[in-house]
């Protein structure tokens, strides 16, 4: 099994950290991974993203041109990376802040409305934990106790009070997402 | 107010502010509420006012600043961190009737550009050094600057700056000013509209001295705000400059026409 | 009587929400708006226009440069 | 099996220099290798191991408290990118000079001048060609995975001590940004003041009656002098070239054709051998993991048994010249590889090879 | 005939800078090259010429203001020795990041380090393989005579200016040393401003309302642009390989061995060959002018004629690896150079030949 | 004085003054008359004295004490031009019971290092910088120094130092007194006997300071000569050097356990 | 009276002549010699020897420090 | 014609302008010339040494091993340079601070008093003058006149004053060297 994902947004929707969990998540269940990020100050204030991959061997390249799965958070993501999911993969996306929405016919395509959910629960700050539950759902490959030990591990200590909220997200995020456009 | 009132107020004849067209139309790659922005806009209101754009040569430097020759609409060059100051000479020594400032960091000019810093203006050279101070390392994501102060947190510091293992905040303002090269030393700020109209005035006073004469280097230091770097809203980081760099890096003229203000 | 009256105009796209331009108003003009500009980010308006009096302050402390200002003599 | 970690490059070389004893890290931040001094002031080491981490005011001034460092018996190291690599040519030369042991890390970014901050691996001559005055060649470690970048560190400063010469990490902003799964060595002890002073006899710990003052200088006034000096590093590098070339080859056994490159393009072109095995072509990957000493003699070896070779490098070309040197003509040699900070994706990497080396 | 004088090498580059209508010299004294400097604060050309000499307070300073001034469009130059040019790598970068116009002059001593005063080639690799980070590349001019150190000021410019890339000229202690008789060329007036921003229009004169402001940069942080940047460049370098290699060959008509030999040592190899053919061996002189763009086709013709080739230098052997490449196993081609400022003498040169070249 | 009564007094018993052991017996490189080899000597005389042979340090710059080591019976590290306290900061960073001290000139110290210099300071690094200023750069032929007084002559300023064009002398060690990090910050000479036995307390006293307790960095000023660069015989040169460098560069305390002088 | 008497030795061979501890000796004791050393340096020597008190301040200041000063208390 | 010389004794002896001097005569009469000294901080208080080598065609290695004439001005050249002179060639050296005068029997010798000489004429900055006119009377290769021209344009304008002592030292040098064995 490999798994290639895009995670992009803004800087500051938690895009890195979501990618870090999900990679540490793929650790516990031994599995190999990589979490590459965009850098550099055109994160600030702009868009942010990360590739992480999951897979049973060896890991060859870290960056990637197509994606297994493309989770996407604001426009200019959608603008850059819808096409680069592979025929057959999937689209994740909050609706939030899209002025298109994706129109692909060829992917699987999820929405999840995780910005209104999270301020809506009163905790912003677990938005990302929100969109994680929805493509845990989606995509099923990670067992759900591997991503609460990568949220412990990926957390300093100082943060540890905070995984209940964290796992919170995580359950109303498999909970809300939706199907836009499935294969068949 | 009636829409009426306000498209009747809203016409050229009326105008009174608008931004100078020395400043391109570029977006700021800043981040909301930098004192980059508003130190970039006077600076070239003076260019403006003097009607010196043909005559102007700017140098940028490494630091988030490195593109201000995006914003600024004159002929500008980047420089290696820590270098304008030299590049500046390069210019100025080759045209000297040109008028000439650098614009620089903290990081990049009193950490790694100290011996060009103190050399050009030992040197005298003829030009304008605007000097950012926000205590930190802006564009490289918040690193300790010679001028974070004891106890400020930042990237390499994260438990505060000791000052016993990382020395002390530089004055470096206070340095320069001892030494015979320097005719106007300053240190000014740029987050309210009293401070903005004061720094201008300096500047402009080091403007006009380039225009007139050889008088010497003219070093105006603007402390300013890092909200990205200090973690802070602009608000706030305004608020805690004032009450934090400002006491450490006193506002006011240090040097002028080549004395030492007491 | 002239009163003076006075009005900005702020750039509602290249605003970047940093609320300077609102302690630099005298006369507490300026606001943050509910919605976001297309880069996400709250913009000021004159959230008390009566009140303004072209003195420009929040123009010359808008970091982004985003505020032109202008003024009227009205006759009253 | 030591612990697991995800971690950025970066961040892995900054604790195995912790877990490996290094003595002191001086260094100057830049992009996009700043995690390492931001990790180091983080896990405070000067707490629990004794490691010295210090903020220096510029890169001259980093490469330089190296040297002093160094040059007293400790094991140091320092790490920077592109521009504050170059002002580092001075020191390197000096350290080189003078024989002293340290690890210099440079996280490669798109150049010349300020460039970009994006990945590259561009400043292949200046590492191994000597970027500084003088005849002098570090050995140039190319770490292709976190797990590398950790495992270098303490290789690095083996070698490091048993050459009395610099070594060079040679990494690069994909290699130095991404995470990938690290297993952690177990911590190894700093040495204590006795055990520098008996490993490292030269170093300048302070004259005791018993022997001679020692001295690090690397000037020599008498060209005579000077010449027996550079006759003896050259003696040195002979050997580093006879007994320190690592090089690793993946699916070469029965490759037609061969992919040479290391670091990053290395996990790039792991991929395109996949693809073009999918596609039923024989390629096989030579990752040479120092770049100095050079594996001249396996690929060499190899010329003979394929049929072309592309050396994919991101830079205009400059690892293609050793290449080159070493097969001399015997089969096609050609260059790919994409510049300023962009990455050559696998699947161009391949079009290159069927373009230019299979191609007719 | 221009006026004849006697020079040292380093008074020749003075005075033809003076001549050729330079703007100005920014220095840092280091032997065996401050009589430049030492030169032109005597000539105070300030006062006839109008042209600018300072010392500067480092190499790096100087560097810096040879960018700044350059990217205002004057022709500029300065010159150091080892040291001082490894502190010259940054700047050099970016100015050929920037694409301006110099000359830097380096006049080698013996490395690495502090090494030693006394003359030395072995700068070759930083000079012709970039000692500064990224794909950049220089023109680099080898003088062999105090009447090359003077001719080559004013063609340093003219390429310089031509290609908008810095003109690197590699002398060393020997040549910048001694005396010889040089001929004068004449006084070129400088430039006038309006000169400057008619030849110049991308140069940093003050934006006029005729024209978009100007920008001197190197960095270019979307990497697709800075790809394009490099890609320019290195067209820029293509371009230089075919139109500027320079050489000289001195009794190669019938040669049947050849040294190849640049600066100092193609003096020495000079009577090197003399002495060969009093003894009835047949050798010539291959004589690179350019070192960068190296005349590897030239040389590889001469690999069809000649049946062994010797490279001559001041250095460990670092030409020779270009000679390899040019040859290609064709036939032999070994180093031989004395290191740490020995120079070789004529016999000892012709002796490496017999004995690594014709020997067997 | 008869034969007799001088064998009778040359007796290992009443021996009064003899060079340290801690020089070696090394000719020294230096011109005659050169003030380098008595600083050098007082160095060695106090760490004698002290018996921290064995724990000290030094560093060589890049002038003429280049080999400094080669006379000084201790271990030495040799560092590139200005990067000494560099060198010194990596040593006592990571052995911090060792003393260590640099050796410099004033083109070493002042112009290329000026970065090194000041940070050094400023971060109050624990060590000595023993400082020779002779107003040149001896070792590359008598360069104009940034210590070279106005109007005097150097081979890269024939005609006498410009001050319009070159600058001033560079008082270094005023503006390293104005940092927090320097502890001791004195001038002296060491031309006559009493200006030999005043230098020698105060280096000692930065060495008693390092011996016990991190205090910041001390920095000892010696105005010296440099006769080959002056083209004058020794004895003028150090009439010379009282008559002009001394009015410039005024010899005395600057700074006194951390507290500034006046 | 015990009277103090001093003498100076100078390592010949290793002066080189500079002078400097002629104008430091307070009682004129030491001049410049006739002839040179093998250096071709002319050196310093006690000409004046009674006068020596065995202060040390020509030693002091010997840039060279190859003056070794001896002191004796004589009975007189 | 090609003359290989070195010239070598203290710093201060004037060795190097005397080199300068024989060098730019050469170029008065159409000659090729290279002169090439020691340099760097050995020569301080140190010995110095120059080679010219003057040419009726280009020249090629500046720097030699054997010379065809040596001038040899103390004891530390003499034991350097003694064993460079090429078989029958020439040996001039001034016997003042020679404590083992040359013992070749292959070459010629001359001794040449220029020291004693000139603290006699009460002029001792000329003594290399009077060497160079010893010189010139065993190898007058180059015609006086030319000398003359090359002394004029080798000093400064401000040292012209200066020529007519040096014409006599050169004059007082050709009467006063003297052979001391000579190869028949
Ligand atoms: C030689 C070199 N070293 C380091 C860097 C990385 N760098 C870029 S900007 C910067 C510091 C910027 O800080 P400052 O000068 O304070 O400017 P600010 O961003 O705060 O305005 C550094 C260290 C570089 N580009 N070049
Ligand atoms: C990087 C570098 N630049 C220049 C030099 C040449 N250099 C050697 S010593 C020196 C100046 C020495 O002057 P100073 O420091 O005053 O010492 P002094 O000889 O006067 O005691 C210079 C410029 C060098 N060795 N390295
Ligand atoms: S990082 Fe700091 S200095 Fe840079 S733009 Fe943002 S607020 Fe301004
Ligand atoms: S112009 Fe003056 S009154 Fe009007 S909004 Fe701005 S600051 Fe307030
Ligand atoms: S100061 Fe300018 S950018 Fe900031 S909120 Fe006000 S208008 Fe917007
Ligand atoms: S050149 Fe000057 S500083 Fe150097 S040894 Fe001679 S007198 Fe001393
Ligand atoms: S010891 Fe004193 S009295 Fe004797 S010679 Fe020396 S200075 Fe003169
Ligand atoms: S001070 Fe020393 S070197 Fe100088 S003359 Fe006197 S004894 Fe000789
Ligand atoms: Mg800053
Ligand atoms: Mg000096």
């Amino acid at each position: 099994m490999t798994e290639e994902i895009i995670i992009a947004g803004f800087g500051g929707q938690g895009v890195l950290s979501m990618g870090k969990i999900l990679a540490y998540s793929g650790i516990m269940q031994n599995q190999e991974v990589s979490w590459m990020p965009s850098y550099g100050p055109e994160m600030r204030g702009g868009t942010a993203n990360v590739t992480v991959i999951l897979s049973d061997e060896r890991i060859s390249s870290p960056i990637l041109t197509e994606y297994d799965t493309a989770i996407i958070l604001n426009q200019q993501s959608m603008d850059k990376f819808e096409s680069s999911v592979k025929p057959g993969g999937t689209l994740i996306y909050d609706g939030n802040g899209i002025s298109s929405p994706p129109e692909r016919k060829d992917i699987n395509i999820y929405r999840i409305d995780a910005a209104d959910e999270a301020s809506k629960m009163g905790l912003t700050k677990i938005f990302n934990m929100i969109v994680l539950g929805g493509y845990l759902k989606v995509k099923p490959l990670v067992d759900l106790k591997n991503v609460i030990l990568g949220l412990k591990k990926s957390l300093p200590d100082r943060y540890h009070h905070m995984i209940p909220d964290n796992e919170k997200a995580i359950m109303r995020g498999l909970e809300i997402v939706e199907p836009v456009h499935i294969l068949n | 107010m009636k829409d009426e009132l306000y498209t009747d107020i809203v016409k050229e004849e009326n105008l009174v502010y608008k931004k100078t067209s020395l400043m391109t139309d570029n977006i700021l790659s800043y981040c909301p509420g930098c004192g980059h922005g508003t130190a970039h806009r006077i600076i070239m209101e003076i260019i403006d006012e003097f009607g010196i754009q043909k005559d102007t040569i700017g140098i940028a430097p490494v630091g988030c600043s490195v593109l201000a020759y995006d914003f600024m609409n004159i002929d500008m060059q980047q420089a290696a961190h820590g270098r304008a100051p030299a590049v500046a000479t390069g210019i100025k020594r080759t045209w000297p009737k040109k008028i000439v400032f650098t614009y620089q960091g903290d990081g990049d000019l009193a950490a790694i550009g100290t011996a060009e810093t103190i050399h050009t203006c030992n040197r005298g050279e003829n030009f304008l050094i605007v000097f950012i101070n926000n205590g930190i390392y802006g564009m490289t994501g918040g690193q300790m600057a010679p001028t974070t102060l004891p106890g400020m947190k930042s990237s390499t510091c994260p438990y505060g700056r000791d000052v016993d293992m990382m020395g002390h905040p530089l004055k470096i303002a206070e340095l320069v000013a001892l030494l015979p090269g320097t005719h106007l030393v300053s240190r000014q700020a740029v987050h309210t509209p009293a401070a903005v109209r004061k720094t201008k005035n300096i500047i402009k006073k080091a403007f006009e001295y380039q225009l007139k004469a050889k008088t010497g280097t003219c070093f105006v230091e603007i402390v300013s705000n890092c909200n990205s770097g200090w973690k802070m809203t602009p608000v706030q980081a305004n608020k805690w400059m004032e009450e934090n760099m400002f006491p450490y890096f006193p506002l006011g003229d240090i040097k002028i026409e080549g004395k030492l203000v007491q | 009587m002239a009163k003076v009256k006075g009005a900005i105009v702020v750039d509602i796209e290249r605003c970047k929400g940093c609320a300077v331009c609102i302690g630099a108003c005298p006369s507490e003009v300026i606001d943050m708006s509910a919605e976001v500009n297309g880069k996400g980010y709250y913009y000021a308006y004159m959230a008390n226009p009566d009140a303004c009096t072209g003195c420009s302050n929040c123009a010359i402390v808008c970091p982004d440069g985003i505020i032109t200002v202008y003024r009227k003599k009205l006759d009253t | 099996m030591g612990e697991l970690k995800l971690m950025k490059g970066n961040e892995a070389i900054a604790e195995a220099a912790i877990r490996a004893g290094v003595d002191a890290y001086f260094g100057y931040p830049i992009t996009p290798q700043s995690e390492v001094i931001e990790y180091l002031a983080l896990q405070k080491p000067h707490e629990t191991t004794g490691m010295v981490v210090l903020q220096a005011e510029s890169e001259l001034a980093s490469i330089n408290m190296i040297y002093g460092a160094a040059g007293a018996g400790k094991k140091v190291m320092t790490s920077s990118s592109g521009p504050g690599i170059s002002l580092m040519m001075e020191g390197l030369s000096y350290i080189a000079g003078a024989e002293l042991p340290c690890v210099v890390v440079n996280v490669v970014r798109g150049g010349p001048g300020l460039g970009t901050i994006q990945p590259a691996q561009s400043d292949y001559f200046q590492a191994t060609k000597g970027g500084g005055h003088g005849d002098y060649s570090m050995i140039v470690l190319a770490p292709a995975s976190v797990q590398e970048m950790s495992d270098f560190v303490p290789l690095g400063f083996d070698l490091a001590f048993k050459y009395r010469n610099p070594v060079f990490i040679l990494s690069d902003g994909l290699i130095g940004q991404m995470m990938e799964k690290v297993e952690l060595f177990d911590f190894v002890p700093r040495w204590t003041e006795q055990e520098i002073i008996e490993k490292n006899p030269w170093a300048t710990t302070g004259k005791t009656p018993g022997r001679e003052r020692n001295i690090i200088t690397s000037l020599y006034l008498d060209p005579g002098i000077q010449e027996k000096h550079n006759e003896k590093l050259q003696a040195k590098y002979r050997k580093m070239k006879k007994e320190e070339v690592r090089f690793e080859k993946i699916q070469c056994d029965d490759a037609e054709y061969l992919i040479v490159a290391y670091g990053s393009s290395a996990r790039i072109a792991q991929k395109s051998i996949l693809l073009a095995r999918e596609k039923g072509i024989k390629v096989g990957l030579f990752r040479p993991i120092t770049l100095f000493p050079f594996p001249f003699n396996e690929i060499k070896k190899m010329a003979n048994q394929v049929k072309g070779i592309l050396s994919l490098e991101l830079s205009a070309g400059q690892m293609v010249e050793d290449i080159k040197m070493a097969v001399n003509e015997k089969i096609k040699v050609e260059h790919f590889g994409r510049m300023g900070g962009i990455i050559h994706s696998p699947a161009e990497a391949l079009e290159a090879l069927e373009q230019k080396i299979i191609g007719e």
